[in-house]
Parts: C-alpha cells; sequence; structure tokens
C-alpha cells in the first residue's frame, strides 16, 4: 500500500518539480512586464534538446555541455525579447500574449527542422543504485531534479525579496513610469527578465529530460501546466508556483494511478477550478494585492 | 541649472509646446502655472526624459539632456515627483524608498542609503510608521510624501513637483508646501513646481511662469505675478483681491 | 445598422453568392467552408472579448458540445438535424451559465485559465466518454431541413454562410444597441456601470451564453458536414486558433472575426508548398502580423480607407 | 431623504468608519470634508452599495438600504461619481450619457438583435434624452469626442451628466474639483447649483475645495479618523476649532517660502 502510494508520490514531486519551474517562469516575466510569455514551454525543450546535442552530439563534457545549453537558452530569450516585445511601444497586454504564442510556434518550427520529430534522451547526471524508501524505488535523477528546482527556488527567491534589482524588477510591471523616474532601465530589465526566464525554463527542460524524454512539440503542454501551476498558487507569487506545480504534478500521478490515467489532467484542472472559484486570486496573493495590481 | 531654449514638442500631430524657453537657477523654486491642457505636465516629462522633444535645447549643468534616457537624467540629478504620485502600490514603503536610491544603490553604500531613508523618515514621521505598508494602502497625503520622499532617496539636485497637492486636504496642503520650502532651505534643492493651486505655488516660488496653450505668456519674479492682474482674475480668483 | 457595415454586409452576400459560381473548385469551396465555421466561432468571441472584455480559451468546448450532443442526437437518437442542432446550442447555454457564474467574478489572466480548464475538461470527457473515445465516430447524417438533405459542397457552403450572414446581422444590430453599448462600458469601467444600474453580472452571463450558443451552432455545422468527428478537433489547440483569427483580424470590429477566421484557414492551406517549413513559416506570418498590424486587419483597413477619402475630398 | 445610522466599518483590524450619523434634507447640498484617510470615501462606498459597513444602516426614502447590490441601489434613485474619473474613455460623450439611460429602458438581447421596431424608437429617445443633458451641461459641443480626449475639467461635468441620465434623487459627487483649476471649479460649482435648483436633485458632495464647499454648500459634517467631529452650516463648520486643527490648518496661509527666507 505504502510503497505504491510513495512511488505515485516521487513521480508526482518529479514532474511537479518542472511544473514549478515553468511556473516560475512565467512569474519572472509577468513580475517584469504583466505579459504571460506562452513560449515558456519552448524554453524547457530547448534545455532539453540542446543538452542532448552538446552533450550526446558532440561529446562535450557535462558540466560545459550545462553551460552552452543555459548560455544557448538565454540567447534565446534575449532574442526574443530584443525582436518582438521591445520594437512595439505600448503594447496591449493580450497582443503581446498572441505574439509570445506565435514565437512559441517559430519556435516549435525550428526546433523540428533541427531535431526532427523524434524524442531524445540521455544517460542520468549520476550513474548509481536506485534508492529505495519502504519500496518505492527512487531514480537518482529524480533526487536531482527535485533538488535542482529546489535550488533555483532559494536563489530566486532571494533574488526578488532581497535585491534591489529583483525589487525594481517588479516596479517595471507595477508602474513602468514610476520606474523610469527612479532611474531604472526599464527596457533593460525587460531584457533581463526574458533571459532569466528562458534560463529557468532550460535548467527544467536538462534535468527532467533523462527520465521523461523530450521532443520538440512538448512546449505546449508544459507552458499550459505550468501556467495553471502560476494561477493555482496566485500570479507572481514564486511560493504559489511552487506550491501549485507541486499539487498538480502530485494530483496527477495519483489520479493516473488510483483512477484512470485518462483522467489525470481533469482532475488536476477541476481542483484549479475549485480554487479560483474560490479564492480568486489563487492560494497565495491577496484580494488587496490583485486590487493594486492591474492583472 | 536648467536651461530650456525654444523647446518644441509634438505629440503626434498635436502641437503641445511651442518654442517654450526657461531657466531655472540653482537654488530656486521655480513654479509654472497655468490651466488644464495647457502642457505643464508634458513639458516635465520632456525634462525627465519620457517624452522626446522635437526642437530646441535643454541642458542641465552645462550637459545637453534632450537625447539622455529617463535613467541617465536621474542619475544626473533630476528626480521627477509624477502627477498622481504613482507609488509602487504592491511594495511597501520601505522599498519605495529603497527604489529611489536605485541610481547610486550598491553594497558598499547600502550604509549611506540607510541614513538616507532614516533621513526621509525624519522629514516624513508618518512614513516611519507605515514602513512595512504596501504603498497603495496608505492615504493620498501619505502616497504624496511617499513619491517626493522616493525622489529625493535619488539625491537630486533638481526636483521637478507634478501638483503635488492634487486632492489633500487643506492642512496637508500647507504642511506639503512646507516641506517643499524646508527642502530648499536645508538642502538647498533646487524646484521647478507645477501647480493648480496657483496662490500658494506663487507665494512660495522665486520665479513663476506662465503656460497657455503650449506657450509660455507671462514670467517674472513671482511677487509680480501674484499682483499682476491678469494672474489674478486667471488663475488666483476673487480673494486674491482683499488679500493683497 | 451604420452605413459601414450595410456596405460591408453588401459586399459579404454578394461574395458568397458569386464565389461558388465564380470557382466551382470543391477545394476552394471546402476551404471556404472551414472559414465559414470558424468564421461563426470567431464572431461569439469578439462580440465577448473585443465589446464585453472577457477573455475566454474555451471556446472549443462549446464547439465540441455542439458537434458531439448534435451527432449523438442525430445519429442514435434519429432527431432531425435542425431540432438536434437547437438542442445542442442549448446544451451549450447550460454549460455556459454553469461555468459563467463562477468565472466572471474572475478578471485577465486568471479568467483566462478558468475557461482554459472548462474547454479542456470537456475535451477528456469526450476522449474518456465520447462515442468511439479518443478516435472518434462517423456515420454522422449530413444536414438536412424540411425533407431536403444537403450533400453538395456548393450547397454547404451557402449554407454556411448564409448562416453566417445571418449570424452577423443579429450581433451587428446587437452592438449598435443600448445593449452593445453597455457591454462596452462594462469593458471599459464595471465600477461605474454598477453605479448606473446596470446588470453586470446578467450582461456578462448573457454574452457568455451568446457566445458559446455561435460555438455551438459552428460545431454542429462542423460534424453534419464532415460526418465523422473525434475529440482532437475541439482541443486547446483550436481555442487558441479562434484567438489568433479575432486578434489578427482585429478584436474591436466584428468584420474583423470574419476576416481573420479566413485569414487563418486558408493560411496553412497556402503554406503547404514549404513543405518542412511550413510550421516556421506560419508562425513567422503570425509573428510579424501582429507585430506590424496591432491593431488588426480591418480596423487598419478601415483607417486607410478613411485617409483615401479624406484625402479625395481635401482635393475637390 | 437620506439618514446615516451608526455606520462603522473596519478593514483588517483598521476603523475606517466609527459609529456615524448625520442625516441630508432633500434639496440640500451637503459637504462632506475632512482629512485624507478620513473615512468619507469609504461612506460614499457604503450607501452606493460597494462596501457593506459592519454596522449600522442607510435609510434612502424610508427604505433600508444597506444590503442591496450597487445597481439596485442605482435603479432606486441614487447615482454618483468618482474620485478618479471612471468615465467610458474608449466611448464618445454622448455614449457615456446613452449608457446613463441603460437602467430607464428596456429593449432587451433579441428584439435588439433582430431590430424590432420599439427598439428603434426607444434607441431614438435615449439618443435624444441624451442630447438634451448634454446641452444642458454645456457640453454639446463636444458630442462626438472620445471622453478620454477631454480636460479633466470637462470629464469631471461629463461625469455628471451621466449621473443625471439615470434620473435620480441623490447624486453623490467624489473630489468633483480635485485637478480642477479656479476658473473649472466656478463652472462645475454653479452646474452642481443649478442642478439642485432646477432639477430639485439631493446632492453630497465629499470635497477639499474649500472656497467650492463654502460657496454652495448648505450644510457641512466633517469627519475625522471615522468620526464626526462637526456638523451644521459652513460658517459654524469653518469657526469651529476641532475643525480648524484636524483640517483646514490656522488662520496663516501657506508661508511665503522663498521671501521669507532669504
Amino acid at each position: 500500500m505504502l510503497t505504491v502510494f510513495l512511488q505515485f508520490l516521487f513521480s508526482g514531486l518529479t514532474v511537479g518539480a518542472v511544473y514549478a519551474l515553468v511556473g516560475i517562469g512565467f512569474n519572472i516575466t509577468y513580475n517584469a512586464t504583466s505579459i504571460i510569455n506562452l513560449a515558456q514551454g519552448e524554453f524547457v525543450v530547448i534545455g532539453g534538446l540542446m543538452m542532448w546535442f552538446f552533450s550526446e552530439s558532440l561529446k562535450l563534457p557535462f558540466l560545459v555541455s550545462v553551460a552552452f545549453t543555459i548560455v544557448t537558452a538565454g540567447i534565446v530569450g534575449l532574442f526574443m525579447e530584443r525582436l518582438t516585445i521591445k520594437p512595439l511601444k505600448n503594447p496591449d497586454l493580450l497582443l503581446m500574449i498572441m505574439i509570445t504564442i506565435a514565437v512559441s510556434i517559430v519556435l516549435r518550427g525550428l526546433l523540428m527542422l533541427s531535431f526532427g520529430k523524434n524524442p531524445y534522451v540521455y544517460p542520468s547526471f549520476t550513474e548509481g543504485e536506485p534508492v529505495s524508501i519502504y519500496g518505492a524505488i527512487i531514480q537518482q535523477q529524480t533526487l536531482w531534479v527535485i533538488g535542482i528546482t529546489g535550488f533555483c527556488i532559494i536563489v530566486l527567491f532571494f533574488f526578488f525579496k532581497k535585491t534591489i534589482t529583483g525589487k525594481a524588477m517588479l516596479a517595471c510591471a507595477v508602474n513602468p513610469t514610476a520606474a523610469q523616474l527612479v532611474g531604472i532601465n526599464v527596457s533593460k530589465m525587460v531584457m533581463v527578465s526574458f533571459v532569466l526566464s528562458a534560463i529557468v525554463g532550460a535548467i527544467g527542460g536538462i534535468a527532467i529530460t533523462p527520465i521523461s524524454l523530450m521532443e520538440y512539440d512538448k512546449g505546449p503542454m508544459l507552458a499550459v501546466k505550468g501556467f495553471c501551476a502560476a494561477i493555482m498558487g496566485g500570479l507572481g507569487s514564486n511560493r504559489g508556483a511552487v506550491l501549485g506545480g507541486f499539487l498538480i504534478g502530485i494530483l496527477e500521478s495519483m489520479t493516473a494511478g488510483y483512477i484512470h490515467s485518462g483522467l489525470k489532467d481533469a482532475v488536476a484542472l477541476i481542483i484549479l477550478l475549485l480554487i479560483l472559484f474560490f479564492k480568486p486570486a489563487g492560494i497565495f496573493v491577496s484580494k488587496t494585492m490583485l486590487q493594486l495590481r492591474k492583472f | 541649472m536648467l536651461i530650456l531654449k525654444n523647446v518644441d514638442i509634438f505629440y503626434g500631430k498635436i502641437h503641445a509646446i511651442k518654442r517654450v524657453s526657461l531657466h531655472v537657477n540653482k537654488g530656486e523654486i521655480v513654479t509654472l502655472i497655468g490651466s488644464n491642457g495647457a502642457g505643464k505636465t508634458t513639458l516635465l516629462r520632456t525634462i525627465s526624459g519620457l517624452i522626446r522633444s522635437t526642437n530646441g535645447s535643454l541642458v542641465f549643468d552645462n550637459l545637453d539632456i534632450s537625447k539622455q534616457s529617463p535613467d541617465t537624467i536621474v542619475k544626473k540629478g533630476i528626480s521627477h515627483v509624477p502627477e498622481g504620485r504613482l507609488v509602487f502600490k504592491p511594495l511597501n514603503v520601505e522599498d519605495n524608498l529603497l527604489l529611489g536610491s536605485f541610481n547610486w544603490y550598491s553594497f558598499k553604500n547600502r550604509s549611506e542609503i540607510k541614513n538616507d531613508v532614516e533621513m526621509i523618515y525624519s522629514i516624513f514621521p508618518i512614513l516611519k510608521k507605515r514602513k512595512k505598508q504596501l504603498a497603495g494602502t496608505l492615504s493620498g497625503g501619505e502616497q504624496q510624501m511617499l513619491a517626493i520622499g522616493r525622489a529625493l532617496m535619488a539625491r537630486p539636485k533638481l526636483l521637478l513637483l507634478d501638483e503635488p497637492s492634487m486632492g489633500l486636504a487643506p492642512i496637508v496642503i500647507k504642511e506639503i508646501f512646507k516641506y517643499i520650502v524646508e527642502l530648499r532651505n536645508t538642502f538647498g534643492l533646487t524646484v521647478l513646481l507645477i501647480e493648480q493651486n496657483a496662490r500658494s505655488a506663487l507665494r512660495i516660488a522665486h520665479t513663476g511662469y506662465v503656460l497657455e496653450t503650449g506657450r509660455i505668456i507671462l514670467q517674472g519674479p513671482a511677487e509680480d505675478l501674484l499682483l499682476n492682474k491678469d494672474v489674478q482674475r486667471a488663475y488666483l480668483g476673487r480673494d486674491v483681491d482683499y488679500e493683497i | 445598422m451604420k452605413k459601414g457595415d450595410s456596405i460591408a454586409f453588401f459586399v459579404l452576400i454578394f461574395l458568397i453568392i458569386l464565389l461558388p459560381v465564380l470557382s466551382g473548385s470543391t477545394y476552394t469551396l471546402t476551404v471556404g467552408i472551414f472559414s465559414g465555421i470558424n468564421a461563426l466561432v470567431a464572431i461569439g468571441l469578439c462580440i465577448l472579448m473585443g465589446y464585453a472584455g472577457q477573455v475566454s480559451l474555451g471556446q472549443a468546448g462549446f464547439y465540441g458540445i455542439g458537434a458531439y450532443v448534435s451527432s449523438v442526437l442525430s445519429l442514435h437518437i434519429g432527431l432531425p438535424i435542425v431540432i438536434s442542432t437547437i438542442f445542442a446550442m442549448i446544451v451549450a447555454a447550460i454549460a455556459a451559465v454553469i461555468l459563467s457564474v463562477p468565472a466572471l467574478r474572475l478578471k485577465g489572466h486568471y479568467l483566462a485559465v478558468a475557461t482554459l480548464g472548462f474547454g479542456e475538461i470537456i475535451y477528456i470527457i469526450l476522449n474518456e466518454w465520447g462515442p468511439g473515445g479518443p478516435s472518434g465516430f462517423g456515420d454522422i447524417p449530413h444536414f438536412s431541413l424540411l425533407g431536403y438533405t444537403v450533400d453538395s459542397t456548393t450547397g454547404y457552403f451557402y449554407l454556411i454562410w448564409g448562416l453566417v450572414a445571418a449570424v452577423m446581422f443579429f450581433s451587428i444590430n446587437l452592438i449598435h444597441s443600448r445593449t452593445g453599448r453597455a457591454l462596452r462600458a462594462i469593458h471599459e469601467s464595471e465600477l461605474a456601470c454598477n453605479a448606473m444600474g446596470l446588470n453586470v453580472v446578467a450582461l456578462k452571463i448573457k454574452v457568455f451564453i451568446l457566445s458559446a450558443v455561435y460555438a455551438s451552432l459552428a460545431g454542429s455545422l462542423y460534424a453534419h458536414y464532415v460526418t465523422f468527428i473525434s475529440p482532437s478537433s475541439f482541443s486547446l489547440f483550436y481555442s487558441i486558433l479562434v484567438l489568433m483569427m479575432v486578434i489578427v483580424g482585429g478584436i474591436t470590429n466584428l468584420w474583423g472575426a470574419i476576416i481573420g477566421a479566413v485569414v487563418i484557414t486558408v493560411l496553412p492551406e497556402l503554406l503547404r508548398r514549404f513543405e518542412e517549413l511550413d510550421v516556421l513559416v506560419y508562425g513567422l506570418i503570425l509573428t510579424l502580423s501582429l507585430m506590424f498590424f496591432k491593431k488588426g486587419l480591418v480596423p487598419i483597413l478601415i483607417e486607410k480607407i478613411k485617409k483615401l477619402r479624406g484625402f479625395a475630398v481635401a482635393k475637390h | 431623504m437620506l439618514s446615516i445610522k451608526e455606520i462603522s466599518k473596519s478593514f483588517g483590524g483598521l476603523t475606517a468608519l466609527r459609529q456615524i450619523s448625520f442625516d441630508v434634507k432633500k434639496g440640500d447640498i451637503k459637504a462632506l470634508i475632512g482629512p485624507n484617510g478620513a473615512g468619507k470615501t469609504t461612506l460614499l462606498n457604503i450607501v452606493s452599495g460597494i462596501y457593506q459597513p459592519d454596522n449600522g444602516e442607510v435609510i434612502f426614502l424610508g427604505e433600508k438600504i444597506v444590503h442591496l447590490a450597487p445597481t439596485k441601489i442605482a435603479r432606486k434613485g441614487i447615482s454618483r461619481t468618482f474620485q478618479h474619473v471612471e468615465l467610458f474613455g474608449n466611448m464618445t460623450v454622448i455614449e457615456n450619457i446613452m449608457v446613463g439611460r441603460h437602467a430607464k429602458t428596456k429593449s432587451g438581447f433579441f428584439s435588439s438583435g433582430f431590430k424590432l421596431p420599439f427598439v428603434m424608437k426607444e434607441e431614438r429617445e435615449i439618443q435624444r434624452k441624451s442630447e438634451e443633458i448634454l446641452e444642458y451641461i454645456n457640453l454639446g459641443h463636444r458630442k462626438d469626442e472620445y471622453a478620454s480626449n477631454l480636460p479633466i475639467g470637462e470629464q469631471r461635468i461629463l461625469e455628471i451628466g451621466r449621473a443625471l441620465a439615470t434620473e435620480p434623487r441623490l447624486v453623490l459627487l467624489d473630489e468633483p474639483a480635485a485637478g480642477l483649476n479656479m476658473r473649472e471649479t466656478r463652472n462645475l460649482g454653479e452646474i452642481i447649483k443649478k442642478i439642485r435648483e432646477e432639477l430639485k436633485i439631493t446632492i453630497v458632495l465629499v470635497e477639499h475645495d474649500m472656497d467650492l464647499v463654502m460657496r454652495i454648500s448648505d450644510s457641512v459634517t466633517v469627519l475625522n479618523f471615522g468620526e464626526v467631529i462637526a456638523d451644521g452650516t459652513p460658517l459654524e463648520v469653518q469657526k469651529n476649532p476641532e475643525v480648524i486643527v484636524a483640517y483646514l490648518g490656522d488662520e496663516e496661509d501657506i508661508p511665503r517660502g522663498y521671501n521669507a527666507h532669504t
């Protein structure tokens, strides 16, 4: 009994960790621009596929591959912002979101051209026996995924709560005019937020690929799940995204395990709807806060 | 300190500011009065770099600022307290103040920044009481003080104030004007002030300019403007006759 | 109806009558039919979003309800298709009420996710419990009315575009009425609307129902036209596609919904020649058109016409 | 006409209003003044149904209205304007007024869509009435401009016009003179007086511009920290020492700063 339960729990935590990272990625751009960047899922795919390219195809050492992958993703984020977001002055929010969808289609097209439609995989970061807890098996890579997610969360939490740059980013979304007037280079902050969110997404992709494989069109699914995670916890709250991500991951794996795999998305969505209907701003965002922000 | 020469600004096709020239000398309080839509706010936003002028020159401390970005202009020493205060509502009071020091914020400056924050708290003690409160939950007067405090955190040489008295109770308006004078007297701050409340503005100012439909139509020592019949009729209302 | 709308309306009728005559090619008409079906969904979403300011990412759900309910009722119970289509519209309307009462308290991104959740739940239901499961089912009867069965491509073209014209007529009248004004006012300030005594909640629910009914109608027509349906046509992807149509056409103008639907339906067909590159080119065209025609195709076109006219008047 | 009876309201522990009571007489212009954060706008929001008070009653024309939704209260005859103008900015001036006619007209979703004859008749009626109101508030010449393009002074007046379109018995004005200059404020005062005298509409006014308040109001209630500290005619209130300390400031005007210190 317990063994099976734990097994589902661990697999839920693994997927949930990636959802959480995607959710945080959404929050980073949202907190700096109020834009929901729906190409967020593609960043994860880029992470997985580029990591395969550097480590398997080019046979570069592990850490070098990781570094190159992160840099690549950062550059993609940078180009995306400079080419599509920055040129638009006083944009309409809905339009911006549609543009991110259009960009995600472009990225998918590029990924398909370069990698084809096959799934890719590479070995776990460390070799070694899986850990067993009460009979439930945890792959070492699972521990990596959870550990890396935790690390990212702590770093980002520190960045947004404790550093002036983090606060300045938030200020940019709240009121770009006022942000400029206190001397913040808003355009630069927006750029940094896109680069940062791309990197966070790519890290998720690097970590998860050995477990769940990666293919060119996985982006939209990840984006939707991550978006749900961010909304569930309350948009803009990283704690919320983490909780939402893990909750969705665990609900999915429990439903798939105990009820029926076809319903795994439904249960998570129903919980999401219930949360929204009873707490319209998500778990961690207060009503006052929602009123103080425009979106 | 700040010299505008023949500045033209277009908003799309609208010629919002027409050949405006203006001087702000160091240590002065200069006020710009005029009716709504005359272009006062536009002019201020141009000085702080939010809007680009089409023609003319804007020189601050012997430096051409007409092509500079807003964040560079803040670094050069101009701080702008915008109309409607525009505090960062979802952030708390202290974070709002800290962000004011963004242009010179660094780890090694942190003790100095802390001192500055304390100094702002000593000017506006109410802000200290509210320091952990979200800025959006403050009253109008408190938000105005926070906006001024945030601008001062940038350590400006020139402070641009856009309608600081708007929507405030009479007693608070008096207080805000008192603060403006105090800032000028104790810190030698130069102030360019836009006001609907023309009488109060002219009372504390040294020089005044009157802007109508994008043009400067009158200028001179504030005292003279207070006595000027046209100004009295248009901007000061009836009470001025017996008051002076 | 205003003058511009009347002209546009006559042009629409004219094109509808003329197109099958000018181009008999089944392929053209088929693409035309799908454009018309999408236009119906897009018009509903345009009223909902462009006028009332309520985002929806769940239109595929209502579209799916229309297709499945009408197909099942006509195929398995043998109801006349007009009746089954109307029945499907009623089911969609009920679903819209159930969803909108809690969801319309939400705003912006939160509302988008709530409607997205609804659409996905419908999709999962169709997958799990719909006839044929994920692989769908066929043999759905063709559309018939008063004993006359529509089974030719031309017939369907006239039927569907006839309905588009009718729906457009109704919608244009609606948005130029007292109700349409109220919807736009809600978009601008709910606070002020309440203070004016407008029943904001009721209006929002009504417009949500309207968009659901349009989508359901489109879904029924789709099912009876292609005679085979599977859940994959009713996924989130479709909701996003409709959203794209409305934005590309121009969210502030109902004609934009029709133009956007046609453009987004025809574009992939034109891009077939690029084979492997089609996704990339499609994405690039979308990105660029969104960036350079920010307001959408129709509003920009109107501006251009106005400018030309102004120019002509100035010359006289 | 309107009685506020022992209204209390607090937000998360902070008391905004404590046992507030006062009456507004039919046909009066009642001014509500007090420092920022004294609870004036909160009180307006309670009367118009946006907030529910923790305690107390609001009685309008003999009827308790605190439990009613804003829409219902508006339909009972209380209309209002907002501190931060809440016009429909992307709609034209006339359309703004026409929305104000909404609650007084009937045609529904379907009859509008099918353009039935009575819909057309009603639409013409709305149009005519709205033009009349525009003329009344001297904004006829702005009819087809977008509301957001008007200068703030005219926006404030348009907002009052929109409130009039609902045919109210009582209008609540929240800082109508904020951001207006002397001339515009004068003009606004004339319109408010005209509305009271010609249309017999009762007015409750929250305002900081003392010139305006003293010139047009019949009675003034002063709030401070959520309590009524004075209630009376403008002259009485102006002389009340408590009001001077809390709100008006001492006789001394703005210090002649620059001149005084150099």
